[in-house]
């Protein structure tokens, strides 16, 4: 599974379009110029690049409510996500869907989602639509180390199981669920190991580490693809911000905020490691920052101006057809 | 016409449409049964046998036996519809609901305008409803009121074996979310059913009884016991008109509007607890759009606000009977 | 008196009852916070900082961080309350009612009808409903009529910060079990509230606007709607009547009807979808019981039928504005 | 944790009447004299009885659509139970319950259950109730195979090893849920080492052995009330009929049934375990076999004469108040 060039400098600029992206999110949200709230995925950028680097358009991402990284990583229109962000009538969803549910089912997005567990059982019948209809495509569901312990995320691993479907469970242990800490909300402490005791392989995972996730979802994707059925991947990354931008994180120590900003951020991993190794240069990488700078720079500044959606809107696309 | 039941109407109308869509599929628990058994394949075919003989001709690949896990069958059915396929979940007791309902009334049937209408789900969810069967609190419900609320669902509830049919077609090929209700009492109820496919559209009710005096509108089971009403009032001189919207979401309101506009009254029917009812719902819907046309107070004979007993002595009066419909009419019919 | 917002009202209560009675426990996601991290305890209290310092009081063993999971939380709350507890449980937003229903519909509701009356079951749901927060279609639900629609169970909905006071502390030392449904929206309202405890009976409306003309009425946060319609139109010369039920299960029907034995109109206002909706229930309730005071068409407020939009501008039309609760009642005064 | 005479008297006394109940119920039923639908035990009386031995009336348990099991082996009486499932006014909850809703709160019978799941969170909060009251009780809840793949369930596990609450987790693997076997639905196949990986103490042991129940519950029970937490116990024991009476049973093989009903008898065991060992005599085993005998002919008989419930208490026992 060795990346080439272009695979590594996508890997990379899509990192850094997530980062850019949550950062500009969490400065217009600040400025007031986004609605509602936003939960921010920067921190966490590996797991999810790494994850859909081995995914195609063919393939389905079930995500959660902290889903702009996900949806960047699984090649959503970044300019389209900041409309919808916005609550523009032009976002990707209309503006009916906000931040919490962005979804583009071209790009095998099947939907962010606001209810903790929501996504597992729908990633398991994307895999049975593509084993059904005789596809090598494969679904992934994201999940947090809180929502691992909802009920419908097991239901979903035995189902998965017993009809050994291509599919992929893949956990995002960043250290909280909102203001509980893993080690607390995870009785046996062990999210991968509890995955394999229903009978799938599962292994835990550097999240800091694009490579580490990359191979691990890729022997996983791989399984799918051959027909052996689903596996899960636990990957460890905090998230560096808050559960959701306003959160005062009384929960975490300035320090370890601080420790995790400085040392455990996966561009600056990426880029360490890339360029020692010598298969990207520091230009190349700083000229990719400056690309997704002005496209982020673009999205957000076309968002502000997009008009809203109007009364005309409101009832439309409940149903195809409503007798 | 040949005659058939309710259940093999229904049967009839799984295989005509697995026959024609291979993006149909079964999923449920028990729907073949048999499975990791040393015994026969097909060993269910549903808890009532609905589904009998389906695995025989589609194989298990597309009539799916799942564990005990509802969350899972009916998230896995709404990821499956939004992915290409066209299942038909089994939820079996439609008192289940509460250990799933989210993945039916905050996924599935919001996808659509939560992602601004770019998604199509097309799943028809079936579960048995209803009392009779002395199955006691935590399986004799209806629960249609809670589905029927649900923006973005479809909801039916078939009276006879010809609606069962045609209806249930129409909601494999809708290309909406369908809950669709099966009245357990109704399974060995037979009737005329043509051998071919045909669609019923939803949202257009059938007249069952045709009077002037009084409007009763009723679903599922309810109907055939407000035409029984009907036929014993009619020797009264009271001559009663019976509506079977047959889908609750979408209402056929014009109908029921139509029908009051030349009856002045109204009872409604409803196998369910009175609170936030179907029943409320029809009648409230006349009283702001009928009221010009009423005559007499707006009816509802319901269950009563109490979980569905054990002991027939108190399920017989729980349950709407002929002599409640009856009285009902008798009583708005004085006014 | 002392001014107070609706939140630390709610708080109030629960100091107040914990205070009171050991048995009286909290459990929930992040009602303290901190549990298993680095930073400090009580970092939560609550996601909209309800229950805030109690932790602080009384200690972990009665202030209960769970993981996130829901049909074990309300199950624990019921399998506590039928063992010698009097749990309030946070479920957060109602709109998670889906992944858990089942422990509170057909398990905690029914236990004192199914066991023939032998059950008592003291439990508390505390949940956050409604609209105005832009949070989306799984976040701005009221689903008040899901739960009023269930036998066994009793719903509350303050309206004010005195309200939520009594009520949460009725609510605590009710013997049945009570969903308690706090608006997001009315949090940080402020009105008068006593520092001492007191209750306020379940089942008793409370009329915030008298006027002979149109009856109006409301829950939670479409009781201040109502009101600034009420005092809109008296200015048109309309006088208008607000009745604030406070508890949709039990329902006041008596004050309505007196209302409108009075006014002879009448207005629901319901921040919920149309189809079997609270205003449904209270319209068929007047349309089959207060029919002959009737002098106007009833007519409902309601959101349309579609999920919650998340676009500000698309939910400000969304849920009911004080200029459709005055267009209503203009209408029907007219008639 | 040796048992006395008086003990093993009572141990066989409960699976006898449990069977003795069993096959009346199953009598009457056919006779059309018992309304709704029946799921037997008859088979498994070693599970309920092994397990409930350990308890007292201050310790709950929780139990399924199966349970007239359980309630024999808590104490619940057995004509009051005839009564109820017979749809009597007097019966044990007043004929409003039925077979799948028996409780008696006094004897810790916290409810039957025909939501499959429906219990564990129960028992977990019966369990905290003892806790936060400071008592030694416990809580124990029954769950069948097909039940173990609830969400409920593994939701249930995961918050009682997070409150380390003194709850068992009893697991009765009788081979099938309705017709699906064990072996398709648990895709671990493996019910008691899939608990464990909730971070609990789990063991399998063999459900036709009393003593072998008796012992494995034994040890939860005393871990749960030293305050070490919460335990699961899966035993094995299939069910000698089908999933209610009435069951063609399609899904098992004759030749299996009856090598069950003959080799994998709990009570022929016993008998032969306790008499071979000279703690009890073939007499005495006869004569309880005869009381119990009668104490089923009386529950029955008075049953069939009892009065039925009238209108007057259709809507009574709904709320303890209702404005
Ligand atoms: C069913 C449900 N329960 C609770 C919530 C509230 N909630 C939203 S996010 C969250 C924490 C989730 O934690 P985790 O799964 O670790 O994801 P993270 O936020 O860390 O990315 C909670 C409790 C919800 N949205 N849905
Ligand atoms: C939530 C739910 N789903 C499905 C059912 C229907 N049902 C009743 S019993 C049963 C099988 C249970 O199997 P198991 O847990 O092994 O218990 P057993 O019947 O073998 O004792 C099923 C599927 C139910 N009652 N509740
Ligand atoms: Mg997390
Ligand atoms: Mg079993």
């Amino acid at each position: 599974m060795q990346l080439n060039r272009e695979e590594l400098l996508k890997a990379y600029r899509l990192m850094r379009t997530i980062r850019a992206f949550e950062e500009r999110v969490f400065a217009e949200f600040e400025r007031g110029n986004i609605p509602g709230f936003v939960h921010l995925y920067n921190g966490q950028e590996a797991s999810a690049v790494g994850a859909c680097m081995n995914l195609t358009d063919e393939d389905k991402i079930g995500s959660t409510h902290r889903g702009h990284g996900h949806c960047i990583a699984k090649g959503v229109d970044v300019r389209d996500m900041m409309h919808e962000i916005y609550g523009r009538r032009d976002g990707v969803c209309g503006g009916k869907g906000g931040s919490m549910h962005i979804a583009d089912l071209d790009k095998g997005m099947i939907g962010a989602n606001a209810i903790v567990g929501g996504a597992p059982p729908l990633a398991v019948g994307a895999a049975l639509a593509a084993k059904t209809l005789g596809k090598d495509s494969v679904a992934l569901s994201f999940t947090g180390d809180g929502g691992s312990n909802q009920g419908t995320v097991f239901e979903a691993m035995n189902l998965a199981v017993v009809l050994k479907l291509p599919v992929i469970f893949l956990f995002e242990n960043n250290g909280f669920g909102e203001g509980t800490g893993h080690d607390y909300a995870v009785g046996s402490r062990d999210i991968a190991a509890r995955a394999a005791a229903f009978g799938m392989p599962a292994t835990r995972v550097d999240g800091l580490d694009f490579f580490a996730v990359y191979e691990a979802v890729g022997e996983a994707v791989a399984r799918a693809r051959a027909g052996e059925g689903p596996s899960a991947v636990e990957t460890i990354a905090k998230r560096f911000g808050g559960h959701f931008v306003g959160d005062p994180m009384l929960y975490r120590t300035s320090q370890e905020r601080e420790r995790t900003m400085r040392d455990e951020d996966p561009l600056k991993i990426f880029r360490k490691k890339v360029t020692e190794a010598g298969l990207l240069s520091v230009g190349q990488l700083d000229a990719l920052d400056r690309e997704v700078a002005s496209l982020i720079e673009e999205a957000a500044t076309s968002a502000g101006a997009a008009p809203f959606p109007t009364a005309a809107d409101l009832e439309t696309d409940v149903y195809v057809a409503y007798a | 016409m040949p005659q058939k039941s309710y259940r093999q109407a229904l049967n009839e109308a799984l295989r005509h449409e697995m026959r024609r869509d291979p993006r149909v599929i079964l999923i449920g628990e028990d729907i073949a049964g048999g499975a990791g058994c040393e015994g026969e394949e097909d060993a269910y075919g549903g808890v009532l046998g609905v589904t009998k003989g389906l695995v025989g001709e589609f194989g298990r690949a597309r009539v799916i036996d799942t564990p005990i896990s509802e969350s899972a069958i009916m998230g896995a059915a709404a990821g499956a519809a939004i992915s290409g396929l066209r299942p038909v979940a089994d939820l079996m007791f439609v008192d289940f609901l509460g250990v799933c309902f989210d993945q039916i009334f905050n996924q599935a049937a919001k996808f659509r305008y939560m992602f601004g209408g770019k998604a199509v789900t097309p799943m028809v969810m079936r579960a048995m409803i209803g009392g009779g069967f002395r199955a006691g609190g935590q399986h004799s419900q209806t629960l249609h009121p809670m589905l029927t609320m649900v923006p973005g669902l479809k909801v039916v509830m078939p009276s006879n074996p010809y609606d069962a049919k045609g209806l249930l077609i129409q909601a494999i090929r809708d290309d909406d979310p369908v809950m669709f209700l099966e009245h357990k009492a109704m399974y060995d109820m037979v009737g005329e059913v043509p051998d071919e496919a045909y669609a019923i559209p939803f949202g257009e009710a059938r007249i069952t009884r045709t009077g002037k005096d009084v409007t009763v509108v009723a679903f599922s089971l309810m109907v055939e016991r407000s035409n029984q009403a009907a036929d014993l009032l009619k020797k009264e001189g009271i001559l009663v008109e019976v509506v079977d919207p047959r889908t609750t979401s979408p209402l056929d309101l014009d109908s029921i509007l139509e029908s009051v506009e030349m009856t002045g009254r109204l009872v409604v029917v409803d196998e369910s607890p009175p609170r936030c009812s179907l029943a409320a719902d029809i009648s409230a819907q006349v009283a702001e759009h009928g009221f010009d046309d009423l005559t007499a107070p707006i009816v509802t004979v319901t269950c009563p606000h109490t979980p569905s007993p054990f002991s027939p002595a108190l399920e017989d009066l729980y349950m709407p009977s002929v002599e409640r419909i009856a009285d009902a009419i008798r009583k708005v019919a004085k006014k």
